[in-house]
């Protein structure tokens, strides 16, 4: 294929090259175990203090308040799980979001089946953020932890994390949020956030797959989630992923620099985009809210089209997109999070995600909207459901 | 994930469209996907299906099985038409991914259900042929995963 | 430093350059998220496929029974934890040795103290192998689990897999191997050893850290560890390392093709180290079985000396060692694995470990023993309990 | 992980070795660690530290604090050794890693062995020192760590 239009960053995103760059040494040559004694292990472990400075500046924690993960999904089974376990005898009550990542909700109904907790799945509005007096509401004598993601990967959600933080601080609650979309994409500080843990993942940001990090605040005693040796302050066993950390340390800087600039334009452009489909193209709507949204984040539902079959098209035009359709994900069910902001299904299954990157061009985003008339038309012709 | 087929067939559709006054038609959903196909059947005076067209709200593989169910069905009598079933479909795609399996039924059963159609419009019977559940699906069971 | 002789490949080997190579494209250009739908993603699945195929290959498994993880660590925390979740109801009593990776000994420990469970760590001879004896006496009605390594880490020692997998098989119970030191080093078979679980790390094989896998038998339905989306057939969720898993399969393919080559010419290297160090240098002796022992495994403990002390010196010689020495580790006890051989405490510390790799030479081995002389002399003389 | 002058004593030990007749030879382990670190004193009659020489067995902070601790003693009076406090060694040495800090005190209580033996031997006390413990990380707990 010639072209190739690639607008699906919030699955994930290509590694940068300064960042394979930056990793590169330390697969063939500054290879040793940070663990060890030796001088080529102490240039490992230099490393990795770099790195964990470099992510710590940008979310205003200190260096040794970050424990790095496998991604954001072990970073948030970790939280979710270990708070569980340190606060279980204290309450069993766990607050979230119906709209959270399934490696939240996944947790949630592990930990309901399997060790008897209790969890509320606050609902959200129309838009889908979440209502501070149902917040208010749930809180209970019991409740341990709030976890509430800061942006949603689906539809560019973001929450209100600054006061979901002051309510869970002001009943002396944990409060975690699933950052894993939001960091290095929308400023973010830890202290004046009220956050006690936070999920985050290298990928998301131009970093390498397979490396996240779990923010843990001073004090929050939480266990270890993998048992082991002594690495990451004995809180997270397995011999560190030197390059992979080092990676993330490179792109977390990287992203923090840009990210003025780079979301200026890409808000720019991503309203652009947003106003040209749903000017041109009838009966679609804007799913999210207008503003409080991602920077880079377009999500769109189409009636009467199916969205697997619009991504398959859109992949035969070069662009690389994703739905929340049912079809494409394995599950049946559509997307939660569309349902949740109130989407009947056969709505919910027409959506498309479309989701942009500091290499998209207005030409790039021209192309798409052409293509994607022509293919919503053709689909539309095929459905059942719709009459023109 | 699809074959070089089920891709020709989901990009080329054959026979998407509808037949005015149709001899039958079908259409059923699947409540868990959402999805919903429905089948018009043009039959002539010896039972033989004369054209086939389709509807399809669903997914690539939806559509693809929609295709060659219709591109399979025309020609044949009914009690032939019969005979394809959601394997028969498959095979002729080469494969569906496993996960994909279920929205080949949704094809069997519309046809099934264009067939139903037809018989009560001409107060026949077809010999086995039920009628046709509201949703196929219904009370189908999330598939295990075989570890 | 000029020189560079780098025998610590038990705690972590250099990238192959050939694995390097294979994992590049990953990053910058078929970054694609394997679960999505377009071409783009579909190398990155095609990719995970093959990698699948050749782990599964050197261990006479399944593709399908292979499930990746962030490396050995995660594999050991995961099938004894939900292994135990899994047949806790049944029985509470699993086995294991007292030579185990920290791994699996600090997992032990916390489904002790937090699950209920019931752990009898065996015995070992005084060549670090487990007794049959004891394993059959150990086993009860409420036993689930029997876990024991491959092959021991420290002293290198081979464990009688095969009749350890022949007593599980026998007793109904399920058998995991902790085989992260074996994995591409000694040949494997899960059919032929009745191995149920298997966990491997590819940072030891020249892969590249921060991956590994757990084999689960067919037919072995314990629960995902790491919840989220459902990737690894819904066994093991997160985004996939897809660079990662792509680096193992290399890796694998690799070990496995130069196994036999390899491991003779380790062999011989390493038992001539053993045999002038021994022969040498006064007052030390061999831990570990002199046969049934990894190809490139040294483990010899030399009185009246400490362990740090000597990887320092030895680092100021350019060799990269390591210590089953107290001070080496950060915790203060001695390597729990020498004493499990019975070596007293002061003797323990006393230990250096040297593994060699393909790349290790004889002109290298004269090297280490010459310099071992000298600072091992040096050390003596300052140290209170050595009188010549 | 060791600062260069950590690692330049623990190189270089300045006073190993023993002395014949010493006034005053203190010996003290560490059970956690198994390390053992012996002191020996040669005090004069106006109680001056002649001059003081160790063996230790033990790790890189163990010796080089051994070898920094001999030096700060020497020529000191037996008032001004007792303030050679395992805090000023390491601030000599410019800091020991968080982990390596009990290490350091293996040559405070080691000097304090020593000097209690040689008031031993010359039946006189010395104010402001108490009987050494037979081993001084009796009772320590497990430093936890600080999250
Ligand atoms: C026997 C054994 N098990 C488990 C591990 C843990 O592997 P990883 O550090 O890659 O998680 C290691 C190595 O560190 C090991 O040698
Ligand atoms: C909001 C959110 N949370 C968690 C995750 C999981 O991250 P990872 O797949 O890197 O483990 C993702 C992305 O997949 C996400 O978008
Ligand atoms: S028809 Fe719904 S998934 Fe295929
Ligand atoms: S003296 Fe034992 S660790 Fe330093």
């Amino acid at each position: 294929m010639s072209k190739r239009i690639y607008l699906d960053n919030a699955a994930t995103t290509k590694t940068a090259t300064e960042v394979v760059e930056a990793m590169l040494p330390y697969f063939t040559e500054n290879y040793g175990n940070p663990s060890s004694v030796y001088d080529l292990a102490a240039t490992s472990k230099e490393a990795i203090t770099k790195a964990r400075e470099q992510i710590a500046a940008v979310i205003g924690a200190e260096p040794k308040e970050i424990y790095f993960t496998a991604g954001g999904t072990e970073a948030d089974n970790w939280a979710l799980e270990a708070t569980y376990e340190l606060l279980c005898k204290k309450g069993n009550h766990i607050i979230t979001t119906k709209i959270e990542h399934h490696a939240i909700l996944h947790t949630c109904e592990y930990l309901e089946k399997n060790r008897g907790a209790r969890v509320t799945y606050l609902d959200v509005d129309e838009n889908g953020i979440v209502k501070l007096e149902d917040l208010e509401k749930a809180i209970t004598p019991e409740t341990i932890l709030i976890s509430v993601m800061f942006a949603n990967n689906e539809i560019g959600s973001i929450q209100p994390i600054k006061e979901i933080g002051q309510i869970a601080k002001e009943h002396g609650i944990y409060f975690h949020t699933d950052a894993v979309q939001a960091f290095g994409q929308v400023p973010i500080d830890v202290d004046e956030y009220h956050i006690d843990m936070l999920s985050s993942s290298a990928h998301k940001i131009n970093g390498p797959k397979g490396i996240g990090f779990l923010y843990i605040r001073k004090g929050v005693k939480i266990r270890s989630f993998i048992h082991g040796g002594a690495q990451e302050r004995k809180r997270r066993a397995g011999t560190e992923n030197v390059p992979g950390i080092v990676g993330y340390g490179a792109a977390a800087e990287r992203a923090a620099r840009t990210m003025q600039e780079r979301t200026e334009v890409e808000r720019k452009l991503r309203d652009y985009l947003i106003e040209r489909i749903t000017k041109e193209i009838p009966y679609c709507r804007l799913n999210g809210d207008p503003v409080k949204r991602l920077p880079n984040n377009v999500n769109i539902s189409f009636q009467f089209i199916e969205g697997e079959s619009l991504l398959i098209f859109l992949d035969g035009a070069g662009i690389c997109a994703s739905s929340g359709s049912a079809c494409t994900s394995g599950s049946l069910d559509p997307s939660h999070v569309l349902l949740a902001i109130g989407l009947p299904h056969e709505i919910a299954h027409g959506s498309l995600r479309l989701t942009l990157s500091e290499e998209t061009t207005k030409e790039d985003l021209d192309y798409v909207v052409e293509k994607l008339k022509e293919i919503v038309a053709r689909l539309r012709d095929m459905s059942p459901l719709y009459e023109d | 994930m699809y074959s070089d087929k089920v891709m020709d067939h989901f990009q080329n559709p054959r026979n998407v469209g509808e037949i005015e006054d149709a001899s039958g038609v079908g259409t059923v959903g699947n409540a868990k996907c959402g999805d919903i196909m429905r089948i018009y059947l043009d039959i002539d005076e010896n039972q033989v299906i004369r054209d086939c067209k389709f509807k399809t709200f669903g997914c690539g593989a939806a559509v693809a099985t929609s295709s060659m169910a219709t591109e399979l069905v025309k020609g044949k009598n009914i009690q032939e038409a019969l005979q394809v079933t959601n394997k028969a479909v498959m095979e002729a795609l080469d494969g569906l991914p496993p996960v994909k399996v279920h929205c080949s039924l949704l094809a069997e059963e519309a046809i099934h259900a264009a067939l139903w159609d037809y018989a009560e419009k001409h107060g026949i019977k077809i010999e086995g042929l039920s009628k046709p559940k509201s949703d196929i699906h219904e009370g189908e069971e999330e598939e295990e995963e075989e570890y």
